[in-house]
Protein backbone atom coordinates (compact mmCIF):
# COMPACT_ATOMS: atom_id res chain seq x y z
CA UNK A 1 0.00 0.00 0.00
CA UNK A 2 1.59 3.67 -0.92
CA UNK A 3 -0.30 5.99 1.00
CA UNK A 4 0.16 8.64 -2.67
CA UNK A 5 -2.13 5.87 -4.19
CA UNK A 6 -4.71 7.28 -2.21
CA UNK A 7 -7.35 9.68 -2.94
CA UNK A 8 -7.28 11.49 0.68
CA UNK A 9 -9.36 13.80 2.63
CA UNK A 10 -7.51 15.38 5.81
CA UNK A 11 -9.38 17.06 9.00
CA UNK A 12 -8.01 18.31 11.90
CA UNK A 13 -8.69 14.98 13.91
CA UNK A 14 -7.54 12.83 11.27
CA UNK A 15 -7.90 11.69 7.51
CA UNK A 16 -9.49 9.43 5.11
CA UNK A 17 -9.18 7.61 1.90
CA UNK A 18 -10.14 5.46 -0.71
CA UNK A 19 -7.86 3.23 -2.54
CA UNK A 20 -7.74 0.37 -5.30
CA UNK A 21 -5.03 -0.52 -3.62
CA UNK A 22 -4.13 -3.39 -1.02
CA UNK A 23 -4.48 -2.03 2.72
CA UNK A 24 -1.52 -2.37 4.77
CA UNK A 25 -3.89 -2.86 8.75
CA UNK A 26 -0.01 -2.18 10.61
CA UNK A 27 1.01 0.99 8.53
CA UNK A 28 -2.52 2.72 8.92
CA UNK A 29 -2.82 1.75 12.46
CA UNK A 30 0.07 3.44 13.21
CA UNK A 31 -0.28 6.75 11.14
CA UNK A 32 -0.96 8.40 14.40
CA UNK A 33 0.90 7.39 18.51
CA UNK A 34 -0.17 10.86 19.30
CA UNK A 35 2.10 11.50 22.44
CA UNK A 36 -1.10 12.06 24.42
CA UNK A 37 -2.50 8.52 24.03
CA UNK A 38 -1.67 5.22 25.13
CA UNK A 39 -3.94 3.08 22.63
CA UNK A 40 -4.99 2.79 19.09
CA UNK A 41 -8.09 0.35 18.73
CA UNK A 42 -8.21 -0.50 15.04
CA UNK A 43 -11.08 -2.15 13.25
CA UNK A 44 -10.08 -4.50 10.16
CA UNK A 45 -13.12 -5.57 8.39
CA UNK A 46 -12.44 -8.35 5.07
CA UNK A 47 -13.93 -10.15 2.70
CA UNK A 48 -15.88 -13.52 4.37
CA UNK A 49 -16.21 -16.57 2.36
CA UNK A 50 -19.70 -17.31 3.51
CA UNK A 51 -22.63 -14.54 3.68
CA UNK A 52 -26.34 -15.80 4.14
CA UNK A 53 -25.24 -19.45 4.13
CA UNK A 54 -24.12 -18.55 0.37
CA UNK A 55 -20.19 -18.98 -1.16
CA UNK A 56 -18.72 -15.75 -2.20
CA UNK A 57 -15.95 -16.17 -5.02
CA UNK A 58 -15.07 -12.56 -4.92
CA UNK A 59 -16.37 -9.01 -4.18
CA UNK A 60 -16.57 -5.65 -6.31
CA UNK A 61 -16.62 -2.51 -4.12
CA UNK A 62 -18.08 0.69 -5.90
CA UNK A 63 -18.08 4.47 -4.22
CA UNK A 64 -19.64 7.87 -5.47
CA UNK A 65 -16.09 8.56 -4.50
CA UNK A 66 -16.19 12.51 -3.88
CA UNK A 67 -18.85 12.32 -1.89
CA UNK A 68 -17.55 9.40 0.22
CA UNK A 69 -14.57 11.25 0.84
CA UNK A 70 -16.84 13.78 2.58
CA UNK A 71 -18.97 11.55 3.77
CA UNK A 72 -16.11 9.77 5.75
CA UNK A 73 -14.44 13.10 6.44
CA UNK A 74 -17.97 14.16 8.70
CA UNK A 75 -17.76 10.96 10.64
CA UNK A 76 -14.07 11.76 11.49
CA UNK A 77 -14.96 15.07 12.83
CA UNK A 78 -18.60 13.98 14.31
CA UNK A 79 -16.39 11.29 16.46
CA UNK A 80 -13.87 13.42 17.25
CA UNK A 81 -16.46 15.87 18.97
CA UNK A 82 -18.86 13.14 20.82
CA UNK A 83 -15.57 11.12 21.94
CA UNK A 84 -12.59 11.84 23.51
CA UNK A 85 -10.37 10.56 20.97
CA UNK A 86 -7.02 12.21 19.61
CA UNK A 87 -6.74 10.97 15.93
CA UNK A 88 -8.85 8.89 13.06
CA UNK A 89 -8.09 7.12 10.18
CA UNK A 90 -10.19 5.54 8.01
CA UNK A 91 -9.54 3.79 4.71
CA UNK A 92 -11.83 1.75 2.45
CA UNK A 93 -11.06 -0.31 -0.54
CA UNK A 94 -12.36 -0.15 -3.80
CA UNK A 95 -12.66 -2.82 -6.86
CA UNK A 96 -12.54 -6.21 -6.82
CA UNK A 97 -11.11 -7.92 -3.79
CA UNK A 98 -10.55 -11.86 -2.57
CA UNK A 99 -11.72 -13.54 0.24
CA UNK A 100 -9.16 -12.57 3.36
CA UNK A 101 -8.65 -9.40 1.68
CA UNK A 102 -9.20 -5.96 3.68
CA UNK A 103 -12.02 -3.75 2.75
CA UNK A 104 -11.42 -1.63 5.64
CA UNK A 105 -9.44 0.20 8.44
CA UNK A 106 -10.51 2.30 10.87
CA UNK A 107 -8.16 3.40 13.29
CA UNK A 108 -8.64 5.52 16.45
CA UNK A 109 -6.02 6.55 18.95
CA UNK A 110 -7.33 8.03 22.20
CA UNK A 111 -5.51 8.97 25.68
CA UNK A 112 -7.66 6.33 26.95
CA UNK A 113 -8.98 3.02 25.40
CA UNK A 114 -12.12 3.26 26.37
CA UNK A 115 -12.91 6.39 24.37
CA UNK A 116 -10.95 4.18 21.25
CA UNK A 117 -13.25 1.10 21.37
CA UNK A 118 -16.45 3.31 21.37
CA UNK A 119 -15.81 5.61 18.87
CA UNK A 120 -14.16 2.92 16.62
CA UNK A 121 -17.24 0.89 16.95
CA UNK A 122 -19.64 4.00 16.74
CA UNK A 123 -17.21 4.66 13.22
CA UNK A 124 -17.53 1.40 11.29
CA UNK A 125 -21.62 1.19 12.35
CA UNK A 126 -21.98 4.49 10.90
CA UNK A 127 -20.16 4.32 7.65
CA UNK A 128 -21.55 1.31 6.84
CA UNK A 129 -25.16 3.30 6.99
CA UNK A 130 -24.14 6.44 5.72
CA UNK A 131 -21.12 6.59 3.43
CA UNK A 132 -22.00 5.79 -0.35
CA UNK A 133 -19.77 2.71 -0.91
CA UNK A 134 -21.38 -0.16 -2.49
CA UNK A 135 -20.86 -4.31 -2.22
CA UNK A 136 -21.64 -6.53 -4.96
CA UNK A 137 -21.11 -10.30 -3.76
CA UNK A 138 -20.20 -12.62 -6.98
CA UNK A 139 -21.56 -15.88 -5.84
CA UNK A 140 -20.73 -18.99 -8.10
CA UNK A 141 -24.08 -19.27 -9.30
CA UNK A 142 -24.72 -15.37 -9.63
CA UNK A 143 -23.90 -11.93 -8.42
CA UNK A 144 -25.71 -9.30 -6.67
CA UNK A 145 -25.62 -5.89 -4.52
CA UNK A 146 -25.31 -6.12 -0.99
CA UNK A 147 -28.60 -5.19 0.89
CA UNK A 148 -26.05 -3.34 3.43
CA UNK A 149 -27.09 -3.22 7.30
CA UNK A 150 -29.95 -2.12 8.01
CA UNK A 151 -29.71 1.55 10.28
CA UNK B 1 -37.42 28.24 -17.73
CA UNK B 2 -35.57 24.71 -17.20
CA UNK B 3 -32.97 23.73 -15.31
CA UNK B 4 -29.95 21.82 -16.53
CA UNK B 5 -29.29 18.80 -14.11
CA UNK B 6 -27.05 15.85 -13.96
CA UNK B 7 -27.89 13.21 -12.46
CA UNK B 8 -25.80 10.47 -11.19
CA UNK B 9 -26.39 6.70 -10.98
CA UNK B 10 -24.59 3.99 -8.87
CA UNK B 11 -24.60 0.37 -8.25
CA UNK B 12 -28.09 -1.45 -8.38
CA UNK B 13 -29.68 1.88 -9.58
CA UNK B 14 -26.61 2.05 -12.64
CA UNK B 15 -27.26 -1.88 -13.20
CA UNK B 16 -31.23 -0.82 -13.59
CA UNK B 17 -30.63 2.36 -15.74
CA UNK B 18 -27.83 1.42 -18.00
CA UNK B 19 -25.75 4.31 -17.30
CA UNK B 20 -23.48 5.88 -14.66
CA UNK B 21 -25.09 9.56 -15.71
CA UNK B 22 -27.38 11.87 -17.57
CA UNK B 23 -28.41 15.32 -18.17
CA UNK B 24 -32.06 15.79 -17.24
CA UNK B 25 -33.63 19.02 -18.19
CA UNK B 26 -36.39 19.94 -15.47
CA UNK B 27 -39.22 22.94 -15.32
CA UNK B 28 -38.05 25.92 -12.83
CA UNK B 29 -38.66 24.81 -8.85
CA UNK B 30 -38.44 21.05 -9.21
CA UNK B 31 -37.59 18.87 -6.56
CA UNK B 32 -35.39 15.89 -5.66
CA UNK B 33 -38.86 14.06 -5.78
CA UNK B 34 -39.70 15.20 -9.24
CA UNK B 35 -36.39 14.03 -10.50
CA UNK B 36 -37.00 10.61 -8.93
CA UNK B 37 -40.76 10.34 -10.74
CA UNK B 38 -38.90 11.00 -13.78
CA UNK B 39 -36.05 8.32 -13.81
CA UNK B 40 -38.62 5.65 -12.26
CA UNK B 41 -40.60 6.54 -15.57
CA UNK B 42 -37.89 6.51 -18.04
CA UNK B 43 -35.96 3.70 -16.25
CA UNK B 44 -38.97 1.15 -15.27
CA UNK B 45 -36.04 -1.59 -14.38
CA UNK B 46 -35.59 0.53 -11.72
CA UNK B 47 -38.79 -1.42 -10.60
CA UNK B 48 -39.57 -0.03 -6.88
CA UNK B 49 -36.33 -0.21 -5.39
CA UNK B 50 -35.42 2.51 -2.57
CA UNK B 51 -33.05 4.73 -3.48
CA UNK B 52 -31.03 7.15 -1.65
CA UNK B 53 -30.41 10.74 -2.91
CA UNK B 54 -28.40 13.30 -2.86
CA UNK B 55 -27.79 16.86 -4.42
CA UNK B 56 -23.98 17.90 -5.12
CA UNK B 57 -22.74 15.21 -2.66
CA UNK B 58 -24.57 15.69 0.46
CA UNK B 59 -28.06 13.78 1.02
CA UNK B 60 -30.99 15.79 0.62
CA UNK B 61 -34.49 15.28 1.04
CA UNK B 62 -37.33 14.54 -1.92
CA UNK B 63 -38.41 17.92 -0.98
CA UNK B 64 -34.78 19.51 -1.77
CA UNK B 65 -35.65 22.73 -4.39
CA UNK B 66 -33.10 22.19 -7.54
CA UNK B 67 -30.77 24.76 -8.60
CA UNK B 68 -29.52 24.92 -12.30
CA UNK B 69 -26.44 22.88 -12.70
CA UNK B 70 -27.12 20.80 -9.09
CA UNK B 71 -25.39 17.29 -9.48
CA UNK B 72 -28.15 14.80 -7.88
CA UNK B 73 -27.00 11.04 -7.27
CA UNK B 74 -29.51 8.12 -7.34
CA UNK B 75 -28.17 4.28 -5.02
CA UNK B 76 -29.55 2.02 -3.10
CA UNK B 77 -28.90 1.32 0.28
CA UNK B 78 -25.29 1.79 0.70
CA UNK B 79 -23.20 -1.19 1.86
CA UNK B 80 -19.70 0.08 2.66
CA UNK B 81 -17.56 -1.79 5.16
CA UNK C 1 9.62 -8.54 14.57
CA UNK C 2 9.88 -12.24 13.91
CA UNK C 3 7.38 -14.82 15.59
CA UNK C 4 10.54 -16.99 16.37
CA UNK C 5 12.10 -14.77 18.79
CA UNK C 6 8.54 -15.18 21.07
CA UNK C 7 8.14 -16.84 23.90
CA UNK C 8 4.88 -18.96 22.78
CA UNK C 9 1.84 -20.61 24.45
CA UNK C 10 -0.74 -21.97 21.90
CA UNK C 11 -4.32 -22.56 23.00
CA UNK C 12 -7.52 -23.74 21.21
CA UNK C 13 -8.67 -20.48 20.37
CA UNK C 14 -5.47 -18.73 19.30
CA UNK C 15 -2.21 -18.17 20.80
CA UNK C 16 0.08 -15.66 23.26
CA UNK C 17 3.45 -14.57 23.66
CA UNK C 18 6.45 -12.79 25.56
CA UNK C 19 9.52 -10.83 23.62
CA UNK C 20 11.75 -8.37 24.10
CA UNK C 21 11.67 -7.94 20.53
CA UNK C 22 9.77 -4.64 18.87
CA UNK C 23 6.34 -5.90 17.75
CA UNK C 24 4.55 -5.59 14.59
CA UNK C 25 0.87 -4.51 14.54
CA UNK C 26 0.10 -5.80 11.54
CA UNK C 27 1.71 -8.56 11.38
CA UNK C 28 0.03 -9.66 14.67
CA UNK C 29 -3.76 -8.35 13.39
CA UNK C 30 -3.91 -10.69 10.49
CA UNK C 31 -1.79 -13.82 12.15
CA UNK C 32 -5.93 -15.43 11.84
CA UNK C 33 -8.11 -14.68 8.41
CA UNK C 34 -10.80 -17.00 9.70
CA UNK C 35 -12.89 -17.72 7.11
CA UNK C 36 -16.11 -17.68 8.70
CA UNK C 37 -15.42 -14.16 10.26
CA UNK C 38 -15.32 -10.83 8.65
CA UNK C 39 -13.55 -8.20 11.44
CA UNK C 40 -10.50 -8.53 13.40
CA UNK C 41 -10.49 -5.67 16.20
CA UNK C 42 -6.78 -4.64 17.34
CA UNK C 43 -5.68 -3.24 20.29
CA UNK C 44 -2.41 -1.62 19.89
CA UNK C 45 -0.94 0.02 23.58
CA UNK C 46 2.13 2.22 23.43
CA UNK C 47 4.21 4.19 25.55
CA UNK C 48 2.61 7.61 26.59
CA UNK C 49 4.83 10.59 26.99
CA UNK C 50 3.04 11.88 30.00
CA UNK C 51 1.47 9.84 33.01
CA UNK C 52 -0.05 11.72 35.45
CA UNK C 53 1.69 15.02 35.06
CA UNK C 54 4.94 13.37 34.94
CA UNK C 55 6.95 12.82 31.51
CA UNK C 56 8.39 9.60 31.04
CA UNK C 57 11.58 9.46 29.91
CA UNK C 58 11.56 5.13 28.81
CA UNK C 59 9.69 1.58 30.47
CA UNK C 60 10.95 -1.34 31.20
CA UNK C 61 8.37 -4.04 31.25
CA UNK C 62 9.67 -6.92 33.43
CA UNK C 63 7.54 -10.52 33.83
CA UNK C 64 6.79 -13.38 36.05
CA UNK C 65 7.03 -15.35 32.05
CA UNK C 66 6.47 -18.76 32.60
CA UNK C 67 3.29 -17.52 34.92
CA UNK C 68 2.40 -15.07 32.47
CA UNK C 69 1.86 -16.98 29.60
CA UNK C 70 -0.34 -19.44 31.69
CA UNK C 71 -2.41 -16.65 32.60
CA UNK C 72 -2.80 -15.14 29.15
CA UNK C 73 -3.42 -18.36 27.78
CA UNK C 74 -6.35 -18.56 30.33
CA UNK C 75 -7.47 -15.34 29.44
CA UNK C 76 -7.86 -16.63 25.60
CA UNK C 77 -10.04 -19.44 26.66
CA UNK C 78 -12.09 -17.46 28.82
CA UNK C 79 -12.58 -14.64 26.29
CA UNK C 80 -13.72 -17.56 24.00
CA UNK C 81 -15.76 -19.11 26.09
CA UNK C 82 -17.70 -15.96 26.94
CA UNK C 83 -17.70 -13.85 23.71
CA UNK C 84 -18.70 -15.02 20.54
CA UNK C 85 -15.21 -15.14 18.74
CA UNK C 86 -13.03 -16.93 16.38
CA UNK C 87 -9.41 -16.40 17.31
CA UNK C 88 -6.98 -14.28 19.60
CA UNK C 89 -3.95 -13.48 19.72
CA UNK C 90 -2.29 -11.48 22.46
CA UNK C 91 1.59 -10.29 22.71
CA UNK C 92 3.28 -8.05 25.28
CA UNK C 93 6.65 -6.53 24.77
CA UNK C 94 9.37 -6.81 28.03
CA UNK C 95 12.53 -5.19 28.34
CA UNK C 96 13.06 -1.36 27.57
CA UNK C 97 10.37 0.82 25.27
CA UNK C 98 10.95 4.25 24.09
CA UNK C 99 8.04 6.56 23.55
CA UNK C 100 5.60 5.59 21.12
CA UNK C 101 7.01 2.17 21.11
CA UNK C 102 4.07 -0.51 21.41
CA UNK C 103 3.92 -2.90 24.59
CA UNK C 104 0.96 -5.17 23.89
CA UNK C 105 -1.33 -5.64 20.85
CA UNK C 106 -4.08 -7.83 21.15
CA UNK C 107 -6.20 -8.77 18.36
CA UNK C 108 -9.75 -10.74 18.48
CA UNK C 109 -10.87 -11.97 15.11
CA UNK C 110 -14.50 -12.70 15.26
CA UNK C 111 -17.58 -13.42 12.73
CA UNK C 112 -19.55 -10.20 13.45
CA UNK C 113 -17.46 -6.78 14.97
CA UNK C 114 -19.69 -6.96 18.10
CA UNK C 115 -18.07 -9.40 19.67
CA UNK C 116 -14.78 -8.52 18.64
CA UNK C 117 -15.21 -5.11 20.22
CA UNK C 118 -16.09 -6.88 23.77
CA UNK C 119 -14.18 -9.57 24.04
CA UNK C 120 -10.54 -6.96 22.74
CA UNK C 121 -11.72 -4.96 25.58
CA UNK C 122 -12.64 -7.42 28.07
CA UNK C 123 -9.04 -8.62 27.00
CA UNK C 124 -6.80 -5.91 27.83
CA UNK C 125 -8.40 -5.14 30.90
CA UNK C 126 -8.66 -8.21 32.30
CA UNK C 127 -4.87 -8.69 31.52
CA UNK C 128 -3.82 -5.49 33.13
CA UNK C 129 -5.37 -6.24 36.09
CA UNK C 130 -4.02 -10.22 36.31
CA UNK C 131 -1.04 -11.23 34.35
CA UNK C 132 2.05 -10.63 36.23
CA UNK C 133 4.12 -8.33 34.09
CA UNK C 134 5.69 -5.23 35.92
CA UNK C 135 5.66 -1.74 34.29
CA UNK C 136 8.95 0.46 35.58
CA UNK C 137 8.50 4.34 34.33
CA UNK C 138 11.76 6.01 33.99
CA UNK C 139 11.30 9.67 34.63
CA UNK C 140 13.86 12.38 34.35
CA UNK C 141 14.15 12.79 38.03
CA UNK C 142 13.97 9.04 38.95
CA UNK C 143 11.34 5.94 38.13
CA UNK C 144 9.15 3.87 40.48
CA UNK C 145 6.68 0.51 39.29
CA UNK C 146 3.54 1.79 37.94
CA UNK C 147 0.83 0.85 40.44
CA UNK C 148 -1.51 -0.52 37.48
CA UNK C 149 -5.11 -0.69 37.12
CA UNK C 150 -7.26 -0.72 39.98
CA UNK C 151 -9.66 -3.50 39.43
CA UNK D 1 10.15 -32.34 58.66
CA UNK D 2 10.76 -29.27 56.80
CA UNK D 3 9.81 -28.38 53.13
CA UNK D 4 12.02 -27.54 50.75
CA UNK D 5 10.26 -23.81 48.98
CA UNK D 6 11.65 -21.58 46.92
CA UNK D 7 10.73 -17.75 47.25
CA UNK D 8 10.40 -15.47 43.58
CA UNK D 9 10.12 -11.90 43.95
CA UNK D 10 8.87 -9.69 40.92
CA UNK D 11 9.84 -6.07 40.44
CA UNK D 12 9.05 -3.68 43.31
CA UNK D 13 9.69 -7.43 46.00
CA UNK D 14 12.43 -8.19 43.66
CA UNK D 15 14.03 -4.44 44.38
CA UNK D 16 12.83 -4.58 48.24
CA UNK D 17 14.40 -7.64 48.99
CA UNK D 18 17.61 -7.30 46.84
CA UNK D 19 16.67 -10.78 45.37
CA UNK D 20 15.15 -11.92 42.44
CA UNK D 21 14.87 -15.65 44.05
CA UNK D 22 15.95 -17.59 47.48
CA UNK D 23 15.55 -20.88 48.85
CA UNK D 24 13.86 -21.12 51.97
CA UNK D 25 12.93 -23.70 54.97
CA UNK D 26 9.87 -24.09 56.75
CA UNK D 27 7.80 -26.68 59.20
CA UNK D 28 5.29 -28.90 57.37
CA UNK D 29 1.79 -27.24 57.77
CA UNK D 30 3.12 -24.15 56.13
CA UNK D 31 1.26 -21.74 54.90
CA UNK D 32 1.30 -19.04 51.69
CA UNK D 33 0.83 -16.38 54.54
CA UNK D 34 3.79 -18.21 56.75
CA UNK D 35 6.23 -17.39 53.85
CA UNK D 36 5.11 -14.02 53.69
CA UNK D 37 5.57 -13.61 57.22
CA UNK D 38 8.94 -14.89 57.11
CA UNK D 39 9.91 -12.58 53.85
CA UNK D 40 8.67 -9.56 55.71
CA UNK D 41 10.44 -10.31 58.16
CA UNK D 42 14.12 -10.95 57.11
CA UNK D 43 13.11 -7.70 54.34
CA UNK D 44 12.08 -5.12 56.17
CA UNK D 45 12.19 -3.41 52.95
CA UNK D 46 9.28 -4.86 52.00
CA UNK D 47 7.24 -2.29 54.07
CA UNK D 48 3.68 -3.15 54.11
CA UNK D 49 3.05 -3.21 50.51
CA UNK D 50 0.59 -5.45 49.43
CA UNK D 51 1.71 -8.36 48.13
CA UNK D 52 0.00 -10.69 45.62
CA UNK D 53 1.05 -14.51 45.97
CA UNK D 54 1.16 -17.14 43.17
CA UNK D 55 2.21 -21.12 44.14
CA UNK D 56 3.19 -22.97 41.02
CA UNK D 57 2.59 -20.16 38.29
CA UNK D 58 -0.95 -19.90 39.26
CA UNK D 59 -2.72 -17.22 42.17
CA UNK D 60 -2.67 -18.73 45.68
CA UNK D 61 -4.48 -17.46 48.51
CA UNK D 62 -2.77 -16.77 52.01
CA UNK D 63 -4.46 -20.21 53.42
CA UNK D 64 -3.17 -22.69 50.66
CA UNK D 65 -0.88 -25.04 52.24
CA UNK D 66 2.77 -26.26 51.35
CA UNK D 67 4.44 -28.96 49.91
CA UNK D 68 7.67 -29.91 49.27
CA UNK D 69 9.89 -27.90 46.46
CA UNK D 70 6.57 -25.48 45.75
CA UNK D 71 7.96 -22.17 44.07
CA UNK D 72 6.10 -19.46 46.03
CA UNK D 73 6.11 -16.03 44.08
CA UNK D 74 5.71 -12.96 45.50
CA UNK D 75 5.02 -9.36 43.29
CA UNK D 76 3.05 -6.14 44.04
CA UNK D 77 -0.23 -5.37 42.04
CA UNK D 78 0.75 -6.14 38.04
CA UNK D 79 1.01 -3.53 35.50
CA UNK D 80 1.22 -5.57 32.69
CA UNK D 81 -0.66 -3.65 29.23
Amino acid sequence: MRFEKIARLETTSGFCGLTTESLDVGLIARSFIPEECGATVTLDGYVRRFTRGRETLHLVYESYESMALKEMGKLIDEAAEHFDISKIVIIHRLGRLEIGETSVVISVSAPHRRAAFEACEWLITTLKQRVPIFKKEVYSDGEEWSPGETA
Amino acid sequence: MELHLTVLFFAAAADASGLRSRPVRLQKGATVADVLSFVRAEYPALGSQRLLTAVNEEYAPGDRLLVEWDEIALFTPVSGG
